[in-house]
């Protein structure tokens, strides 16, 4: 199918960006790598009347080390991060979880700022910027504020982002040599949305760890973290026991919704299976 | 109806100047305004890969890339691809395995394997299989693909050229 | 679908139910309403902006009240269309029940979403009608000056 | 990879007098052109005036029409035309999908859109006609149709209850087609088995998604009162059959080509009611109408195939002998029997195939092919193939375990032996000659059994949990009229080849079987080039056009290589021969003292060459005034051939997969794949093992991944690629396939189908080695998909 007739406009600065979405209400739609909503403007399950493309925008771009922070462009693409060096070094549970964005056609394209703006509770950089406690830059017509991940992600493709805003950037704590992480995905087909997955991240010193993140995602509304199975772990040392107690503990805390072919159980099972995956691989 | 925009890129090497109304996608306007049917839609929604196509340098989706997006870029489909010399290897490795069968997602397929071949020379079978995995192909069961993409990487890890497929007569 | 739900709502029976039929504060309350028209006592009709991730739709539809007992219990059935997007229709049963804190508002619904939106976007339309329904209620509490309370609910994607 | 020296030992005596192409992997010189991006799709076509339809379809599963306001559409930028079903069915008559052959079938009249009711969701009941596509598309946005729901049949299971609404009234009921076989003494068997298993067998319903669209151009010249119709179709003769019985037109007016198919798969050999919709549109117009389905549209509009629920059991005695099958099979295939080859075909296919392979003596099965209101489901590759193939190897395997027998040994013991030939199976079915024995050997030795079973116990040690599970097979080819003819459908089973030798010694060769991808052009280049005697690049085929080919059946039940090669080598051997004579006309010597080799005529004695064939051909053409009296040079020749021996002509094999199964997860990792298939004679290894792969991947995704999912009220809930899951390369085992050559006696090639048995052997044999590996807990799964949602439940994790 082709997509409805719209206008298309790309402005150069992130200010003309902003008076052009402020004017332009519900008919206007941001353009970043335009991965999923040009699928959606195709099928015509969206009809703007105006594209503001914002990929000339330089504010956007770029991946670089501010201060204690990695600070990734929210025009960064998914192939960005997977080839970057900064990330592999700073961030390394982003570049494990890039090659299971889709595919490299797709990741080429598709940007950090954009999935995280969609909030797919099935992607990876939404649940990926929760577990690494990641703080998201926001312009809007009253200026700059900062928002952490947490915060961030509301309900079912609903963050704290205004219909006037724009995500800037995401700034991340860099990891140290404690830092240990777990990526994986339960995926019938690679690149494939997951019947479940896990992005968990921890400091590790022998077989204790603390500050831990276990967030899960592709289970419900939201990419969620499973604050009391943290709790449980952070600081005390990981016996059988106490991984069971934490898959128990996650399983009862995270709700987990049906999707098309497997149930709220099934998902609820799988993310005692992938924690209890995750805790071993990251004590080991 | 809205307003056309003025569009130029380059298409395998040409310098094209259009009028388009922005609705087009770039695969549509190589199409249809370029008549290049090389790069063909089997979903246009990005699910499938048929219509894979060389921006600047990268693989994407031609059906998820709207053809103003592509003004002032480089833009090459397997037609350019194919009179450059560059997919030479790969589709006389493709012959030699018949590694397609309807030649609907070949174009595709060959434009993915060669930015793999690119950017992970030393990829493994599994490694294949998995960069391949956002290209449908309904006919080959993949095997055959895999194949001879495997051969083109182990020739050019050889520093060899895979020898012109020649009908026996 | 099965969309089946409670929800607390710190307002006495008679605010609620009177809430429930008041358009004005169903046209607050329901998440994209346009326009709304009551056309009898019985029947309903809006226009709805449905927006969820990149997917944006206009339906227009009605709702039908029957089997009405006032202050405890109705039942509805709804209809949209969103043109080339798709329909959603459904029946609904909503009961109310003096709880401690408020009204316990409890519902049953069954629905279904046909077109191309429910086609391509079955992984979702669970979560999205669970949405559509949490967003409803807290809208309806804060029009009736109170808030929701989370209870159990859920969306079944059978 | 396997090259043409896997089949050493294997190879047949030669078929032609100078054997250089058959029977070797030869590369399809002749698809060059698409790893180029040049090949001539449908949608690659654009012609003058051309204008694009779109389809209003219904938007439930069950409605009733009311007013269609077409007012604003019409007058929408672009628009040409909008037409309803009352003013298409003015120009084109309704059908109704039925088989004489099959006692007791129904179906309804359908129109080529909608009229009053619309009975799936996808059914198209409005056309809209513009300019462009993306016109049509802002146009249909703008079609109000009024409509009112009407109670859908969704479950096939309560179809037939008293308080289900009968879909169409005037047929009685929602009962298409049914059947009972009951041989040899069923009960008693069963009774007094040392070993009795059962099963109930789940098959999702699938669709083929081609990667390229259903398409089509049709287009009417009012000036010589012709219609030409591009289409991306498998049988063109038989849709200008369709076409002239539709709208009242005769063969003569009625022109079909087909050029490059993007993947066919039994989904494009189908009648579809937008593709009369698409032919009526150029009539009314007057101006070439082009139909893309859009892949959202294929979901729903596509056939699906294959919802079956089969109760089966088996029984065997305690010495390891299969005494009896007994199986019930219910299936539904949407509102209609589709047209022309109905509906009712794959659920017979189920009754004819199951414990096809066996030697047991007792056999029973119940079939009941019910109407719902879905999309209308029909042959696809392997058309039930695959479900009985995993009825009964499931059975099998379960009766194997029951009796403590190695499942390979068990088959061993119980396949009708090589040297039987030609026999009956249990089913009535005539089996001309297999080799189950040999192929069983062939894979037992290819995989390395032994070695295998005992990795899979070490491993299950450590808690790896793998499983190998078998499937041997049949499958039916080269069909005779038995399959369509004899039941009025207007199928031809037979197929004719033309070959000419041109003026410069190259050869064409026209001929109805066109090519998808499998690679028959192929073929017949090798088979021509040998059989005429000239190299293989001098040797061009015209496929797909039915202005120009002999009347054909075209590409269907694996008939290309046996009945359209063995149509090309009688022709080409015919044209040797009278290349030969009218050399022996030009010499003025006596043709038996002559040969032709490679482009040469030479003398049978000494081999000298005496004339190029380009002189044959110069004089043949230029200088006839040289021949004798009399003597005509007929430098082309056509031949027909149907296989009339057999129904069918059956072919065998067996697969075996390896897999490795997650408990906790209920994940299945596909580790390996191994076939063994015997085709007859193979006319290019090569070809026939990515036919082999191919149609096994596809099976890979029927038994895990594809499945069209519905909800309570007859709506699609997984109508995209995105959510219907075709098998992608990251999951797909590799596939190691081997041939045992068994030629058919039916023709001179020998050549069998080889394109649909690996789809028919996957989906058991990977069910099998799941349930190999699920056999230490004692559970088992026969619903296909095998989920890892219907696994963690099998396990009770869930």
């Amino acid at each position: 199918m082709k997509s409805a007739a719209f206008d298309y406009v790309k402005p150069k600065a992130l200010q003309e960006a902003l008076s052009l979405l402020e004017q332009g209400g519900d008919d206007v739609q941001l353009i970043a790598g335009g991965q999923t909503l040009l699928a959606t403007l195709n099928m015509r399950l969206s009809e703007p009347t105006v594209l503001i493309d914002i990929t000339d925008i330089a504010e956007l771009k770029g991946i670089s080390v501010v201060g204690n922070s990695l600070r990734i462009g929210a025009l960064v693409t998914h192939t960005e991060i997977e080839d970057s060096e900064l990330v592999a070094k700073h961030a390394p549970l982003l570049k494990a979880a890039a090659p299971h964005i889709a595919h490299r056609a797709i990741r080429n394209l598709g940007t950090w700022g954009g999935s995280l703006a969609y909030g797919d509770p099935a992607a990876e950089w939404p649940a990926c910027s929760l577990t690494l406690r990641a703080t998201m830059i926001i312009h809007g017509p009253a200026g700059e504020r900062r928002i952490s991940a947490k915060d961030f992600f509301i309900d079912l493709y609903t963050t704290s982002l205004e219909p006037d805003e724009i995500l800037v950037a995401t700034e991340i704590p860099l990891a140290d040599k404690h830092e240990v992480f777990y990526f994986h995905e339960l995926a019938r087909r690679h690149g494939d949305y997951a019947v479940a997955g896990l992005a968990a991240l921890a400091q590790k010193q022998g077989d204790v760890l603390t500050n831990c993140a276990f967030t899960f995602f592709s289970v419900g509304a939201t990419p969620m973290m499973a604050t009391k199975a943290q709790d449980l772990v952070n600081g005390q040392t990981l016996s059988a026991e106490l991984i069971a107690k934490a898959v128990a503990e996650a399983r009862n805390e995270i709700d987990a919704i049906a999707d098309i072919t497997n149930s709220a159980e099934a998902k609820q099972h799988l993310i005692g299976v992938l924690l209890e995956r995750g805790l071993k691989h990251m004590v080991a | 109806m809205t307003v056309k925009k003025k569009i130029s890129m380059t298409v395998n090497g040409r310098l094209v100047n259009a009028e388009i109304e922005p609705r087009r996608h770039l695969v549509d306007f190589l199409r249809e305004d370029l008549h290049l049917k090389g790069p063909h839609l089997g979903c246009e929604q990005g699910a499938c890969g048929a219509c894979t196509v060389k921006v600047d340098g990268q693989i994407i989706r031609g059906c998820l890339f709207l053809a103003v997006q592509a003004d002032g870029s480089v833009v090459e489909t397997v037609e350019g691809l194919t009179k450059s010399g560059v997919l030479a290897d790969l589709q006389e490795s493709f012959m030699r395995h018949n590694a397609m069968q309807c030649g609907f997602c070949s174009s595709g397929m060959l434009l993915a394997a060669a930015e793999l071949i690119e950017k992970q020379p030393k990829a493994s079978r599994e490694q294949v299989r998995e960069w391949i995995s956002g290209n449908y192909c309904r006919c080959t069961g993949y095997h055959s693909i895999v194949d001879a993409i495997v051969d083109v990487l182990d020739a050019r890890a050889k520093g060899q050229k895979i020898k012109a497929v020649l009908a026996n007569a | 679908m099965e969309l089946n739900g409670e929800q607390l709502i710190s307002a006495p029976i008679p605010d609620v139910w009177k809430g429930l039929n008041d358009i004005d504060v169903l046209a607050k309350s329901i998440p994209g309403c346009e326009e709304i028209n009551r056309i009898s006592p019985d029947e309903i009709h809006a226009k709805v902006m449905f927006k969820i991730g990149p997917v944006r739709a206009r339906f227009a539809g009605k709702l039908l009240l029957s089997d009405v007992v006032p202050d405890q219990s109705c039942s509805m059935a709804f209809e949209g269309s969103g043109g080339a997007a798709g329909f959603a229709k459904g029946k609904s049963r909503v009961e109310l029940k003096q709880a401690e804190g408020g009204t316990l508002v409890s519902y049953t619904t069954e629905a279904s979403i046909g077109g191309k939106l429910g086609q391509i976007g079955g992984r979702l339309i669970s979560a999205s009608a669970k949405k559509i329904a949490d967003d409803f209620f807290q809208r309806f509490a804060k029009e009736l000056g109170g808030e929701t309370v989370a209870l159990e609910s859920d969306a079944g994607g059978k | 990879m396997n090259k043409p020296s896997d089949l050493k030992g294997l190879v047949l005596d030669p078929v032609t007098n100078d054997q250089r192409y058959i029977g070797h992997s030869e590369p399809r010189h002749g698809a060059r052109r698409l790893l180029e991006g040049q090949g001539t799709y449908i949608d690659d076509i654009q012609l003058p005036r051309m204008a694009h339809v779109v389809f209003w379809r219904s938007p439930v599963a069950h409605m009733k029409i009311g007013k269609i306001h077409t007012e604003h559409a019409s007058k929408m930028p672009g628009v040409l035309a909008v037409v309803d079903g009352v003013q298409m069915a003015k120009i084109c008559k309704p059908w109704v999908a039925t088989l004489g052959h099959l006692a007791g079938m129904k179906s309804a009249p359908q129109h080529a859109l909608a009229i009053d009711r619309a009975c799936w969701q996808g059914e198209p009941v409005v056309a809209v006609v513009a300019e462009t596509r993306a016109q049509a598309e802002d146009a249909l946005q703008h079609i109000d149709v009024e409509w009112e729901e009407l109670p859908a049949v969704v479950s096939m299971e309560t179809a037939l209850d008293a308080d289900t609404p009968v879909i169409h009234p005037d047929l009685g009921d929602n009962l298409c087609f049914t059947r009972s076989l009951d041989v040899g003494n069923v009960d008693e068997v069963f009774a007094t088995a040392d070993v009795v298993a059962e099963a109930t067998f789940g098959f999702g319903r699938h669709t083929g998604v081609t990667l390229e669209p259903r398409c089509q151009i049709a287009d009417y010249n009012p000036g010589d009162r012709r219609l030409t119709v591009y289409h991306s179709q498998q049988a063109p003769h038989m849709m200008q059959d369709l076409y002239c019985r539709q709208f009242g037109l005769s063969e003569s007016d009625v022109h079909v080509i087909c050029k490059d198919v993007g993947g066919s798969f039994g989904i494009k050999v189908h009648a579809y009611p937008d593709d009369f919709a698409t032919v009526g549109l150029a009539m009314m117009l007057e101006r070439p109408v082009k139909f893309v389905a859009d892949r959202l549209e294929s979901f729903t509009s596509d056939i699906h195939a294959r919802e079956h629920r089969i109760k089966g059991r088996i029984a065997a005695n305690r010495a390891g002998d299969i005494l009896a099958f007994e199986i019930d099979d219910l299936t539904a295939i949407g509102p209609y029997s589709m047209f022309p080859r109905t509906s009712a075909i794959e659920g017979n296919q189920v009754v004819n195939l199951v414990g096809g392979p066996y030697k047991h003596q007792n056999y029973r099965a119940h079939l009941d092919v019910v109407f719902q209101n879905k999309t209308p489901t029909c042959q696809y590759r392997g058309v039930g193939h695959p479900i009985a193939c995993a009825v009964t190897e499931g059975l099998v395997d379960l009766a194997a375990q029951k009796l403590q027998m190695d499942p390979l040994e068990f088959r061993k013991r119980n396949v009708i032996p090589d040297d039987a030939y030609p026999c009956s199976g249990i089913s009535g079915i005539k089996l001309e000659v297999l080799s189950h024995e040999q192929c069983l050997r062939t894979i037992e030795k290819m995989m390395d059994y032994p070695a295998l079973r005992k990795e899979q116990a070490e491993l299950r040690k450590k808690g790896i949990y793998r499983g190998i599970g078998f499937a041997t097979l049949i499958e039916l080819t080269n069909p005779s009229p038995a399959f369509y003819g004899v039941g009025g459908a207007r199928i031809a089973s037979q197929d004719g080849a033309t070959v000419r030798m041109d003026p410069s010694g190259v050869v064409s060769v026209l001929i109805g079987v066109g090519e998808q991808g499998q690679g028959t052009e192929g073929i017949y280049t090798q088979i021509a080039a040998d059989a005429v005697g000239v190299a293989i690049d001098q040797v061009r085929i015209v496929t797909g056009d039915t202005d120009v080919t002999p009347y054909g059946g075209g590409t269907w039940a694996s008939r290309g290589a046996g009945v359209g090669g063995e149509a090309v080598l009688l022709a080409a051997q015919a044209l040797q021969e009278n290349i030969l004579k009218l050399a022996g006309a030009i010499l003025n010597r006596p043709v038996g003292e002559l040969i032709a080799r490679r482009g040469f005529i030479l003398d049978k004695a000494t081999g000298e060459q005496l004339l190029p064939f380009s002189e044959v051909g110069r004089v043949g053409y230029f200088r006839t005034d040289t021949l004798p009296a009399g003597f005509s040079a007929d430098l082309m020749v056509t031949r027909h051939y149907t296989q009339k021996d057999y129904p069918f002509i059956f072919t065998n094999g067996v697969q075996a997969s390896y897999v490795e199964v997650d408990p906790d997860t209920g994940f299945v990792k596909l580790l390996k794949h191994w076939a063994v298939e015997d085709c007859g004679r193979v006319i290019n290894p090569m070809l026939v093992n990515e036919q082999v792969r191919g149609a096994i991947v596809q099976g890979i995704g029927g038994v895990l991944f594809e499945e069209c999912l519905y909800d309570e009220s007859g709506l699609l809930r997984n109508g995209s690629m995105a959510d219907y899951l075709v098998p992608m390369a990251n999951e797909m085992p590799d596939i190691e396939v081997a041939h045992v050559e068994t030629p058919t006696q039916s023709s001179k090639l020998g050549a069998k189908g080889a394109g649909e048995a690996g789809t028919a052997g996957a989906p058991g044999a990977v069910q099998n080695a799941i349930n190999d590996a699920l056999a230490p807990f004692n559970t088992h799964v026969f619903d296909q998909p095998i989920t890892c949602e219907k696994i963690l439940r099998a396990l009770k994790k869930i």
